[in-house]
């Protein structure tokens, strides 16, 4: 394969066109599949909070579960991955993943899925740029482990560390092993559909859900492989009600060390490293309307290869100084550059991670 | 794959055809081109090489030919030529890529001779390098998009900035086949260095003689608009459409008013040191002009020095003027031009001889400066051309010139001022004319090109002056011998026959260096032209486009770009009238499509571009809450396409997709010529990964 | 106070013994001390290093050698003396630029169990550490007694600043540096064009009447400028002027009277030391009456003394013309 | 390219005798200034490593972050920013938006373990070919000293494809373009309206 088709543009081919499969007249209803659809909803290393977003929808998924059979939902229902094993491939018409692959045993579940499922959707930031887990990629898998089973809320005097395979009389007992990088979702597998948000907004969940179900039903159309679902083209801006002007910034500033900003004006002309400008929008700029900075959980804009240089290039160049020493006394107001502008997509990212992370090659 | 397609601004298969440039032995000789060729055709046949094929010079009609029957014969849809600098060549590719029908910016030139073959001697090296930086330039073409350049009117009229000769005789050609010239002097009078001189070499025809008839003409002529006493300030637009602002300084003297009768000269009490057109040998008055034939006639009120503005009594020149034109009121007035193209002939300074203390310049009365000495053997100067010694009175019997002050010195300036031989001689020729003294020229190389200079110095050699090859080391006025008392002594060592000699003498008179505009780097950014270390402008090709820059539409004359004489001056002059009466001529020129534009869709209105763009090419529509980019206005340079931060800026020329594909070309080859090894990112029980980090 | 290591040299313990004295004198005014390096020999002087180069530097470098090991951070070496000076700065130059030639003297060097890395000392003369450390404003502010009115010429000679090793100095061609400290203290420096001239050096011993009129010139220039007194930063130039200005006027039957003191004296009197504590008087041709003549002047008057502006020439003429305007330092207003 | 070129290589290309380190560098010159200075130092034939390969840009303010990580993620082991010295920007003053984002990703990078060293930012006027030529045999020496960085390559996992055109004719629905993604909570946003 060429480079190109590596790198990250080529993995987001949304806008262009000739990324439409080529076109196929509209099938008569009568070639319908008579059984519902499949769906299964997989958490991945996620916090949950994807999936209270889904239920989130309210009555809405009682239509969801009218218009599909749920085969696995481990939040909601019992399932057996035997189950899923025993289906032909591509029989589970729809797959969400939420959550990143930390551990082998997701990476295992989301390819299996991958194969038993027609379409595989990234579900939130998790899935789609490793979001808050994914920091985890600035450090080597050892000192998180360190961390983890040594902190003082740690009662573990003997200093003992999981172990991935372990002898127990009834055999030997696999545990899921802690990857040395946790991944994105579409870093593992195939993926054919993406809805960002940290958690991906309910309405839009219900858009994305209807826009599929349409395509189901053969009444609406069916979006482009790749497509981000359930979000603009934009950036949170686009959505935000704050009056901007041009940018002159002078100094940057944390929400604590001030008391008060100006409801009216843009955030990030008052100082405030807002992230508005080059997140996705779709979430309704929720926290700038409360005057707090958006944090940029729904992750690059269309067509963007990687999120926090575009948001570095944009800060750094409304700077408001030309010499080098001035330049830096206002960039130590931002004193935590990889948080700052890759608190959610580092894993996504073009450089995916620190090097110790990878150098330490799993040790 | 179907991924990477999606990219493709053309639709279709991509047929890239690929030519390797020997350039004889310059590229050749260091670069294995067959094999650099050859590698091509066999491993990037899935980056889409159709052809690849090297030739002896690729620049030859045959080998342009080669091209174009290809695009044809192939029918290719990419080209890209591994040759010399895409600022020597790219146009010719282009247009041959556009004669076989295919749009020119479907056409690559990537350098593999300034930037590899002339800078590297290892072969097998140059010869890798050679491999990735054609790779680049193929993956950066296969998202070359065709590309339309606009066209924008050119504005007839012309700016020219300095009223010296070079800008004199620009004006002149201009005005004379019948366009408008806005002709801006910053001192009271246009004529420049020349009109402080006498005499002219080699002919010894008087400067005088020669140019006022031309400051007169530029004066009166019905195209030409005289700005003198004025400096430009701004500059905004761009080629064919320039908005000068020009600070038009007070002059306290109504020009439509003044008859320039010169009374107020006369009558004005305050006598003040000339320094700018005396060079400080003589003085004028607070209300003055430069010198009698000056061009406008109209004086200014030197306003530091003048007694009314000092103390608020005197007026004597209101008083004696018989038109009223005197108007302590006026205020410096603001002008706006626009205009087409923008000739620069802003000259040069003298280098300041006190830097050389050991030629005692300012201690020692004596010591004279070139400028000074023009000014003391010119008829209109302050000795009305009597060359005598600083006590005004005393003719000097021997006269030493020193060649070099300034120039050819590593503490100063290390080139040479080109000028200072031949004026050495002519003023070794005025001393013999005006007195009896005996002549000592002291030069390091006696620099004589020119039609008839060469004569010139034998001539001055047949009139009998000394020549001394060696570099002064001191001028005193310390005497260690009797025959030295009262004079000053010149310390030399005479490198013709190697041995160190004193020449006491009455009058040393310095050829001192020809300098850049003491702001000559402001006047460059002001122009957006880049000027070298010293201050000199930069040509747009030094042999082959002198008088242009790399700014289209501002162009250069005379001595801004270097040292220059009379000849060489008037002659750029012309050559910089006769580039911009052909951009008139055109009435329109087409722009490099190298511009940016804003996805209206995509645009948040987060106002970061806004800032970005130095020609306010970039505007914020309020009602619908996006910025747009007026193409005309911009030039292209990508900073608001590389600040937007939701990528709603596409930069045509220079776009991500283009940049990204170099880049990925560029290191697909390894340092060693194999492609990269690369490790792949840890993952210790996912099969795929473990697989690729074996191969 | 700023600490510098110091090589004193043998001209300090002798003939220049005025040069020490007033040179201990303003350290403390000008906040500087000096930490003698430990057992310190010659600095080959003038003529050893022009008869056999290794032995010479081998013997130079053992000073640099023992300043390296006595060196605290940033601590650099100060030579009063401008030969002691001009031999270290030389021998350390040398040993930087020539790789085969550092190893020679190291070699030699190692005998005596030492060793010397090029550039690990920075060797400077006196002059340039008060110029460029301490500043002029500082000497301005340490002055007491303003030399106003003392007419005096300053005499560098040939080994400060030039050769001009490390750029320190404002102009090697027509050094002002030693005008300006002087000025600073008050004094009216006289243009005195012969600054880096030639004293003589020994020639006074292997060709006395050439040797002489070197220093018939330097004296006799002085003395048309109006210059009372000459003021040196060389203990080698001191001696010839001072020592055989006799001999001089009896060779060419002048009658010259032309004292000549260190640098260092003149600051220690302008800061209001005794002139005699810094050695005034030891001179044979005596600086003494000028000094107090100067010192009696008004203190108001301070500092207004700039060198002798051409612009003040009396003009012979009405018809004679403008001299050019000078650098600001030197414009009268 | 990595896949596609299996066939030993012609032994002429080996140039970096087995274990020495030769780094490369991208360097990204400006149009009229460092590149031009690029041209100078080729017409006057200064000598000077083969490591940086050059990008033209028609600024140093086009210089986009993205454009140096790309590189580190490629496999490059320095990149190398260079454009007119300040004040003297081709286009009056983009060269200081240049500095800035220099700076703020030196401060990105050095979190991300990148040493400092393999970001450099050299200014060369189109007059300084010799300058640009020290300073790129300055930058070559310095990153051999740091040593390889040899960043992961992105996706070399084979990723199990799926043919979404089967999976689609399997649903037998038709194949229009996606449906607009709502453009969020603010449907009578100009924009929108104006559609």
């Amino acid at each position: 394969m060429s480079p190109t088709a590596r790198s990250k543009p080529a993995a987001k081919p949304a806008a262009k066109p000739t990324a439409k499969p080529a076109a196929k007249p509209a099938a008569k209803p009568t070639a319908k599949p008579a059984a519902k659809p499949k769906l299964a909803i997989f958490g991945a290393a996620s916090c949950g909070g994807c999936d209270i977003a889904i239920v989130n929808i309210h009555e809405h998924i009682l239509e969801v579960a009218a218009a599909f059979d749920i085969v696995l939902w481990p939040t909601v229902m019992d399932g057996k991955y035997s189950d899923i094993e025993a289906m032909e491939d591509g029989e589970i018409t729809i797959t969400l993943v939420s959550g990143s692959m930390r551990t082998d045993e997701t990476v295992h579940l989301s390819k299996l899925l991958r194969r038993k499922s027609k379409f595989m959707v990234a579900f939130g930031s998790c899935a789609s740029e490793g979001c808050i887990p994914g920091l985890a990629n600035l450090t080597p898998r050892k000192e998180i482990l360190d961390t983890a089973f040594s902190t003082s809320s740690t009662d573990n005097p003997d200093g003992i560390r999981p172990v991935w395979e372990f002898e127990a009389p009834e055999g030997i007992l696999h545990l899921p092993e802690f990857e040395p990088m946790l991944r994105t979702l579409d870093q593992v597998v195939d993926v054919d559909y993406t809805i960002p948000g940290c958690p991906p907004e309910s309405e839009q969940i219900w858009a994305a859900l209807q826009a599929v179900v349409a395509a189901l039903k053969g009444t609406g159309p069916l979006p482009p492989k790749g497509s981000i679902l359930g979000a603009g083209e934009s950036t949170v801006c686009d959505e935000c009600a704050r009056k901007r002007d041009v940018k002159k910034i002078d100094r940057f500033v944390r929400i604590q060390q001030v008391a008060a900003f100006d409801p009216e004006i843009c955030l990030l002309e008052q100082g405030l490293p807002c992230n508005g400008p080059a997140t996705r929008n779709g979430c309704g700029a929720l926290c700038p309307s409360v005057s707090a900075p958006c944090i940029g959980c729904y992750g690059a804009a269309e067509g963007v290869v990687d999120y926090g240089a575009r948001l570095m290039s944009a800060y750094a160049s409304v700077i408001e100084a030309t010499k080098p020493e001035e330049i830096d006394k206002i960039l130590d107001g931002i004193p935590d550059p990889a948080g700052q502008f890759y608190r959610f997509s580092l894993a996504g990212s073009l450089l995916r991670g620190s090097r110790s992370a990878w150098q330490s090659d799993g040790e | 794959m179907t991924a990477e397609h999606n990219h493709l601004p053309v639709e279709g298969e991509i047929r890239i055809g690929v030519y390797v440039c020997h350039c004889g032995s310059n590229i050749a000789g260091v670069v294995d081109v067959a094999e650099v060729a050859k590698w091509a055709a066999e491993n990037l046949r899935d980056q889409g090489v159709v052809v690849a094929r090297d030739y002896k010079f690729m620049c030859s009609s045959p080998g342009q030919e080669l091209v174009t029957d290809d695009i044809k014969e192939y029918g290719l849809n990419r080209i890209v030529v591994a040759a010399c600098s895409p600022h020597l060549h790219e146009k010719t590719f282009r247009t041959a890529t556009a004669r076989a029908g295919l749009n020119p910016y479907l056409c690559e030139l990537v350098s593999i001779r300034e930037q590899d073959s002339w800078v590297h001697t290892d072969k097998a090296a140059a010869t890798v390098k050679a491999k990735a930086i054609l790779a680049g330039g193929i993956e950066r073409v296969r998202r070359n998009e065709p590309l339309e350049p606009m066209t924008v009117d050119i504005n007839p009229a012309t700016l020219v900035v300095g009223g010296g000769i070079a800008g004199i005789s620009a004006t002149l050609e201009i005005a004379d086949a019948g366009f408008k010239v806005y002709l801006v002097e910053k001192d009271a009078s246009i004529g420049g260095h020349m009109a402080q001189f006498d005499k002219t070499f080699p002919t010894l025809d008087c400067a005088a003689c020669i140019l006022t008839p031309k400051m007169v003409t530029a004066g009166n002529h019905p195209n030409v608009e005289l700005l003198t006493w004025s400096e430009v300030e701004k500059v905004e637009g761009y080629v064919g459409n320039f908005t000068v602002t020009v600070r038009k300084k007070a002059r306290y003297v109504n020009e439509d008013l003044c008859n320039g009768c010169g009374v107020c000269q006369e009558k004005c009490p305050k006598k003040v040191l000339d320094e700018v057109f005396e060079a400080g040998l003589g003085y004028r008055k607070a209300i003055y002009t430069p010198f009698p034939q000056a061009v406008p006639r109209t004086p200014v009120i030197d306003r530091p020095n003048c007694t009314y503005f000092e103390k608020g009594t005197c007026k004597a020149c209101e008083k004696f003027c018989e038109t009223n034109a005197i108007d302590f009121a006026q205020e410096d007035t603001i002008l706006t031009l626009d205009v087409g193209n923008i000739i620069l002939a802003t000259g040069y300074d003298l280098f300041d001889a006190r830097k050389m203390q050991q030629y005692g310049y300012g201690h020692l009365p004596n010591v004279f400066t070139s400028l000074e000495f023009e000014r003391l053997s010119n008829s209109a100067g302050p000795t009305n051309g009597a060359i005598v010694l600083r006590d005004g009175v005393t003719e000097p019997k021997s006269v030493a010139i020193v060649h070099c002050v300034g120039s050819r010195d590593k503490n100063h300036n290390t080139y040479c001022s080109a000028i200072c031989c031949m004026q050495s001689l002519k003023f070794a020729h005025l001393v013999k004319e005006h007195t009896e003294a005996t002549i000592y020229d002291f030069y390091i190389d006696m620099r004589t090109p020119g039609k008839g200079y060469d004569e010139f110095y034998q001539r001055i050699m047949e009139e009998g002056g000394i020549f001394v090859r060696g570099k002064p080391a001191e001028i005193t006025d310390v005497a260690r011998a009797p025959e030295e008392e009262g004079k000053l002594i010149i310390q030399v060592e005479d490198t013709l026959i190697g041995r160190q000699r004193r020449f006491p003498v009455d009058m040393v008179i310095l050829s001192s260096a020809l300098e850049p505009r003491a702001d000559a780097k402001e006047l460059a950014v002001r122009f957006g032209i880049s000027c070298s270390f010293d201050g000199w402008a930069i040509e747009k090709h030094p042999k082959l486009d002198p008088v242009a820059t790399m700014t289209e539409g501002v162009f250069i004359a005379g001595c801004v770009s270097g040292p220059k004489d009379i000849p060489a001056s008037v002659a750029q002059g012309a050559a910089a009238a006769a580039r911009v009466l052909g951009m008139i001529q055109q009435k329109r020129m087409k722009l490099e499509p190298i511009k940016a534009t804003v996805n209206a869709e995509h645009c948040s209105g987060c106002r970061i571009c806004n800032t970005m763009c130095p020609y306010n090419a970039i505007s914020f529509d309020d009602a619908l809450g996006v910025s747009s980019i007026n193409a005309a206005m911009c030039q292209g340079c990508g900073t608001c396409v590389a600040a937007c931060p939701a990528g709603a800026i596409f930069g045509s020329g220079f776009s991500d997709e283009q940049v990204l594909a170099q880049i990925e070309g560029l290191m697909s080859v390894g340092a060693d010529g194999l492609p990269q090894r690369r490790s792949a990112f840890p993952a210790t029980h996912d099969e795929a990964t473990q697989e690729a980090v074996r191969a | 106070m700023s600490d510098y290591l110091y090589y004193p040299g043998c001209s300090m313990e002798g003939s220049g013994r005025s040069y020490r004295e007033s040179l201990e004198g303003i350290c403390e005014p000008l906040g500087i001390s000096l930490r003698e390096i430990d057992d310190w020999n010659c600095c080959g002087a003038t003529e050893y290093v022009s008869l056999s180069t290794t032995p010479a530097y081998a013997m130079i470098a053992r000073n640099l050698a023992l300043a390296a090991g006595e060196k605290k951070d940033g601590e650099s070496l100060v030579a009063a003396c401008s030969a002691c000076y001009l031999n270290l700065a030389k021998a350390d130059h040398y040993m930087a630029q020539q790789p085969a030639f550092n190893a020679r003297v190291n070699d030699a060097l190692g005998a005596g169990g030492l060793h010397y890395d090029p550039g690990t000392v920075k060797v400077r003369h006196l002059l340039e550490v008060i110029l460029n450390d301490v500043g002029l404003e500082a000497v301005k502010a340490a002055v007491k007694k303003p030399l106003t009115g003392l007419k005096v010429a300053p005499y560098l000679g040939c080994m400060v600043p030039r050769p001009d090793i490390d750029g320190s100095y404002t102009n090697h061609e027509q050094p002002d540096d030693l005008d300006r400290l002087l000025r600073a203290l008050g004094a009216e420096v006289v243009d005195y064009p012969l600054k880096t001239e030639c004293c003589g050096g020994h020639m006074t011993q292997v060709a006395p009447k050439l040797g002489l009129e070197l220093i018939r010139r330097l004296v006799a220039e002085a003395e048309r400028r109006e210059a009372v007194m000459m003021v040196t930063v060389c203990p080698m130039c001191q001696i010839n002027i001072d020592a055989y200005q006799g001999e001089m006027n009896a060779m060419f039957h002048t009658k010259h009277k032309m004292p000549i003191v260190f640098f260092t004296q003149l600051m220690g009197v302008a800061f209001g030391l005794d002139p005699k504590k810094v050695g005034v008087g030891r001179e044979y041709t005596n600086a003494s009456k000028a000094l107090v003549k100067a010192l009696k002047a008004a203190p108001e008057q301070a500092l207004v003394a700039a060198g002798a502006a051409p612009a003040r020439r009396p003009r012979p003429d009405k018809r004679a013309l403008p001299m050019p305007r000078m650098a600001d330092s030197e414009v009268e207003e | 390219m990595t896949t596609q070129a299996p066939e030993a290589p012609a032994p002429v290309e080996v140039v970096a005798p087995a274990g020495t380190f030769e780094p490369v560098i991208i360097g990204f010159t400006c149009n009229w200034c460092s590149y031009r200075a690029a041209d100078l130092a080729g017409t006057a034939r200064v000598k000077y490593p083969p490591n940086v390969r050059l990008i033209r840009l028609m600024c140093s303010g086009r210089l986009d972050p993205t454009f140096v990580l790309k590189a580190y993620a490629e496999g490059a082991d320095a990149v190398l920013v260079s454009g007119c010295h300040p004040g003297e920007c081709h286009y009056i003053e983009q060269n200081y938006k240049a500095m800035r984002r220099f700076q703020l990703l030196q401060r990105t990078i050095e979190a991300l373990g990148i040493e400092p060293g393999r970001l450099q930012l050299v200014w060369a006027s189109a007059a300084e070919g010799v300058r640009l030529a020290n300073e790129i045999a300055r930058v070559t020496e310095e990153v051999r000293a740091l040593g390889p960085l040899n960043w992961p390559a992105a996706d070399l996992v084979d990723l199990d494809t799926f043919s979404l055109e089967k999976a689609w004719e399997a649903t037998g629905g038709d194949v229009e373009g996606p449906p607009k993604a709502p453009a969020g909570a603010n449907p009578d946003h100009p924009k929108e309206a104006a559609k």
